[in-house]
């Protein structure tokens, strides 16, 4: 696999992309542990990350390897890891660390179909709303989506950014349709690609509290080994980092990891919408669904009939702002899913508008087709 | 139904034929030589190991919504196993490329049928390269990708001391598949490819 | 915090060992010595310091030592006690240790580094005692 | 001569924690982090280099008292969180602090992983065949017949050794300390920590509170005074037969091979890829 060239068309699996995108967003450490569907990103990332001076490791299982990425992290280094849906569920646990202690990383998740071993190389979405609740307590996390090879890039980037910004794991979650399929994309030259980094304190180490609130909500971060002695802890934690049990230090905390979300949304929430100019009835979707998504509405409109496409590339926060605006605006939303419904149930829960939402589900493991969404299309219009 | 049409190709086989690969190089040469927006996706998991495999490319001028076959315009089947598995959403007028030594019993009578194994053993010396004399043909037969950037992202793809071998095996399937008379053909869109190539 | 560590000590418990103390003589404490050194040869040898005492031995003078406790982190658990090759530190009703014979003490550091709590210190008592240059 | 306790206070205690520690009166856990911080003292190693992760348990408390860069992590996976900031930077010294339950039962599978990895990580293993922080369960090196929370009939499961495990899996040093001989421990933290590779320290420690107590064991003297007469030095256990050494473990280093370091190997490979034409 050659480097990628700026500038040049090429041939990238949605896999490989991600590899891509995560390098320009300047990560140099990944560990893993092989999986399908996500083991192409390990494969390529072993090839990549020594060349540009970062680290790959196979850890011994994905517990592990969520492990080491946050080890990574706090040791100053961008890092993620990637795997698929058995190995995501073993995550939790050190993902919830990595909320808590506000480490930034990023788990790229590539959803096959579940539950368990599963569906082991077929395409599903059905971990979307683990992404969001899978690991216990009530924190915050960003989920994104990707749909195409070029997004696969350009999203990866973003949730290293993000995930930079606001101190909080990010989860991507790519799917197997997504993952292997291959596009050809113009990789942006690296002047050209915004990244982001976390803040370092500018304060002498002794006044440096690690947890301290400040406007942002989202604490400077010293790095391990830069004179910045602090301690990192699972357990609730005051803004020095020590272990509290105070009920207003506890809430006081609790309640900033969210806000600093919050604080966020307008950044955070990542639409797309198309043909919904002049849209009767939209489509709602995410993830490979939403290409059969749009092909459908081409087909509609060639039926005559207004339909739009409203893509969530960031399904958690969730985007409340752009689903109520689509809502309000036509008279019926089809969403269709690779699960029974679990977006489709958010969507319910901000509709205040009394719009029909039709579901439209598949877990057989294969592909939603466009002639399914249209068939629906027609059903509503 | 789409304004720009699609082209969409399939290629199927057993395990270890080299399909994928074959998929792959096609749609590297129209996605990135030729400058066309290409969807290459496949069948993965244990079926691509000795059973059922399928790739397949979709190729448009304009951005890919749908990124799997819809309607296929030319199947390439390597196996009876794979034809009768693969054929179904085949279009009417669509065409079906197979080994002639291998699949003996045609669906369809707009088929091709071109020995690529036995011209792979006999005239490149290695079964092994089938699949590059099979991607000549189907190059050619289909009339979506220019031969030349075909050739140039094969040898750019294969393995270093094997170039002459798979250049002469994709010659090999080009040139076979000229003799092919597609006008004779029931229902022959042949005029819509010939002022293209 | 330093102040604390060089005043508490001696504040309630010092006064029993003060006053055993005076009793003490030389004869007894160099009959314990070689009961003392069971774990502790292996890193009495390497020290600069430790030959300075020898030395002086020789010439008859014997090394001074003085055991602190920092009470306020101590939780009583009687180990240093129990650890002592001369058995000086002795346990009051409530389990704090004290030292009933200070010049007995042969510099072992058995309790010091034995102390879960970090609450014995031993030091060298000279009558012009330097600075201890330990700090990093 | 040993580091004044005083020293260690200053030097290495984090000023802004309360003390004393959380730990029960006479609990061994504060004898091996006095070890570890005299080792570390004595080593000259900058404390700003210095990383120190810890799991779950009593033990793993440790890190929070302590003036380095601190981790404390999951249930089990501080190895895996050491690997990832040793790996990252690898100019820092990587200490994992764990307990008997948290590295080999929940985090069996990570320790024997690293010690087969071989980086450059020293892991000090606190056991006191207990789970004392959460009761007094019964844990993978609880013995045989032995009684806990779990075990109330008694402890129908075999034990293993922690040490002899690290060896077989690859340790490159590995070593048994005790409590008991804490001047000796500070030794084999020393040579450990300057070990390079996975470097193994278990220290036989004592919960007199959990499984002292339900098994008769007697307090924290007689526990941790009981590892002096069942401690046979690695060179003194060679000439003693099976029957002779039953009850007893042996003490010292049990294990010191060389092996190149897994993290230094992708250190050279790392330099030889950025060399080539991207």
């Amino acid at each position: 696999m050659a480097s990628p060239e700026t500038g040049q068309r090429l041939l990238l699996q949605g896999n490989e992309a991600v590899v891509h995108g995560a390098l320009a967003a300047g990560c140099r450490f990944f560990a893993g542990y092989p999986i399908t569907p996500a083991s192409e990103i390990s494969e390529l990332l072993s090839v990549m990350l020594p060349k540009v001076g970062g680290t790959f490791i196979q850890m011994e299982d994905e517990i592990a390897s969520m492990g080491a990425i946050i080890g990574a992290s706090l040791a100053g280094v961008k890092s993620m890891t990637a795997t698929s849906g058995p190995g995501f569920s073993l995550m939790q646990e050190n993902l919830g660390y990595a909320c808590i202690t506000e480490v930034p990383c990023v788990v790229v998740n590539v959803m096959r179909g579940g539950p368990s071993t599963g569906l082991p190389t077929n395409v599903s979405q059905g971990d979307v709303l683990m992404a969001r609740w899978g690991t216990h307590g009530d924190h915050p996390i960003i989920v994104l989506a990707v749909s195409s090879v070029a997004d696969c890039f350009s999203i990866t980037v973003r949730a290293f950014n993000l995930s930079e910004k606001y101190r909080v794991p990010v989860i991507l979650l790519s799917d197997e349709v997504v993952a292997h399929t291959r596009e050809c994309v113009v990789l942006p030259s690296q002047d050209k690609i915004r990244v982001v980094d976390r803040i370092a304190p500018s304060v002498p180490p002794e006044w440096y509290k690690p947890y301290a609130d400040n406007n942002r909500g989202v604490p400077d971060m010293a790095s391990f080994g830069e004179g910045y002695r602090h301690h990192v802890t699972g357990l609730v934690h005051d803004e020095r980092g020590y272990p509290t049990q105070q009920p207003k230090e506890i809430e006081s905390f609790l309640m900033r990891l969210h806000d600093k979300i919050t604080k966020g949304f307008s950044e955070i929430m990542i639409t797309k919408t198309q043909m919904m100019e002049d849209a009767d009835v939209c489509v709602i979707a995410y993830g490979c669904v939403s290409r059969a998504a749009m092909q459908a509405i081409k087909m509609a409109r060639a039926h005559g009939i207004k339909a739009g496409m409203l893509q969530l590339i960031t399904l958690f926060p969730f985007p409340r702002k752009a689903v109520d605006a689509a809502l309000r605006q036509c008279s019926a939303a089809i969403v269709p899913e690779l699960n029974l419904g679990q977006m489709a149930r958010e969507i319910n829960r901000v509709n205040q508008t009394g719009t029909r939402v039709v579901k439209y589900n598949r877990i057989d493991g294969q592909m939603i087709t466009p002639d399914e969404i249209l068939k629906q299309i027609l059903g509503v219009s | 139904m789409n304004s720009e049409p699609r082209y969409e190709i399939r290629f199927s086989g057993s395990g270890g034929q080299g399909i994928i690969t074959a998929a792959v190089v096609l749609a590297d040469a129209v996605g990135t030589l030729d400058g066309k927006y290409v969807c290459q996706t496949q069948s993965y998991g244990p079926e691509a190991r000795g059973g059922k495999s399928k790739a397949e490319v979709v190729m448009c001028a304009e951005p890919i919504d749908y990124p799997k076959a819809m309607q296929i315009d030319l199947l390439l089947s390597m196996t009876q196993a794979s034809c009768d598995a693969y054929f179904f959403d085949i279009k009417p007028d669509g065409l079906l490329v197979v080994d002639a030594g291998l699949v003996e019993q045609l669906p369809t009578s707009r088929a091709v049928a071109i020995p690529f194994t036995k011209i792979a053993r006999k005239e490149i010396g290695r079964e092994l390269v089938a699949n590059m004399v099979a991607l000549g043909a189907i190059g050619y037969l289909s009339g979506q990708v220019n031969l030349k950037n075909l050739e140039k992202t094969l040898l750019s793809r294969v393995p270093k001391g094997t170039e002459n071998m798979n250049r002469d095996a994709l010659q090999a399937g080009i040139d076979e598949a000229k003799k092919v008379d597609l006008a004779s053909l029931p229902r022959s869109f042949a005029n819509e490819w010939e002022a293209e190539v | 915090m330093e102040k604390e560590d060089k005043g508490k000590p001696v504040a309630p418990k010092s006064r029993k060992s003060a006053s055993s103390r005076s009793h003490s003589t030389s004869a007894e404490s160099e009959k314990t010595i070689d009961a003392g050194q069971v774990d502790q040869k292996q890193e009495l040898a390497e020290d600069a310091a430790q030959l300075v005492d020898q030395a002086d031995e020789k010439k008859g003078k014997k090394t001074l030592y003085r055991v602190v406790f920092f009470y306020e982190w101590c939780k009583s658990c009687g180990i240093c006690s129990a650890m002592c090759p001369v058995k000086i530190i002795m346990v009051d009703e409530l389990g704090h240790p004290y030292i009933e014979d200070m010049d007995a003490c042969i510099g072992c550091r058995n309790c010091e580094i034995h102390c879960p709590d970090f609450a014995i210190t031993v030091k060298k008592r000279y009558p012009e005692r330097r600075k201890t240059n330990g700090v990093a | 001569m040993v580091v004044e306790t005083e020293v260690i206070r200053h030097e290495y205690l984090r000023h802004d924690k309360k003390f004393p520690h959380v730990w029960c009166p006479g609990c061994g856990n504060g004898i091996v982090l006095g070890s570890l911080l005299r080792a570390i003292h004595e080593l000259g190693l900058p404390k700003d280099d210095v990383v120190v992760a810890s799991g779950i348990g009593c033990s793993s408390r440790l890190t929070t008292y302590i003036d380095f860069n601190t981790l404390h992590t999951t249930h089990g996976r501080a190895l895996t969180f050491a690997t990832g900031v040793k790996l990252a930077k690898p100019r820092l010294k990587v200490i994992t602090v764990m307990g008997d339950g948290d590295a080999t039962a929940i985090g069996g599978n990570h320790f024997i992983h690293a010690a087969r990895r071989n980086i450059n990580i020293t892991a000090v293993i606190i056991n006191n065949s207990t789970y004392g922080m959460t009761g007094g369960q019964y844990s993978p090196t609880t013995p045989y017949g032995s009684k806990s929370t779990t075990s109330v009939y008694g402890h129908v499961e075999h034990d293993f050794s922690i040490a002899e495990l690290a060896v077989t899996a690859g340790a490159v040093f590995v070593a048994r300390g005790t409590v008991y001989h804490a001047a000796q421990l500070d030794k084999l933290l020393e040579q450990a920590i300057t070990k390079r590779g996975f470097s193994v320290v278990e220290v036989i420690s004592n919960c007199h509170v959990q499984h002292g107590r339900r098994n008769k064991l007697g307090d924290a003297v007689t526990m941790i005074t009981g590892f002096r007469d069942r401690a046979v030095p690695v060179a003194k256990a060679a000439k003693m037969s099976a029957e002779e050494m039953r009850g007893k473990f042996t003490i010292g280093v049990l294990c010191d091979v060389d092996k190149p370091v897994s993290s230094e190997e992708y250190d050279r490979i790392r330099q030889e890829s950025c060399q080539l034409p991207q």
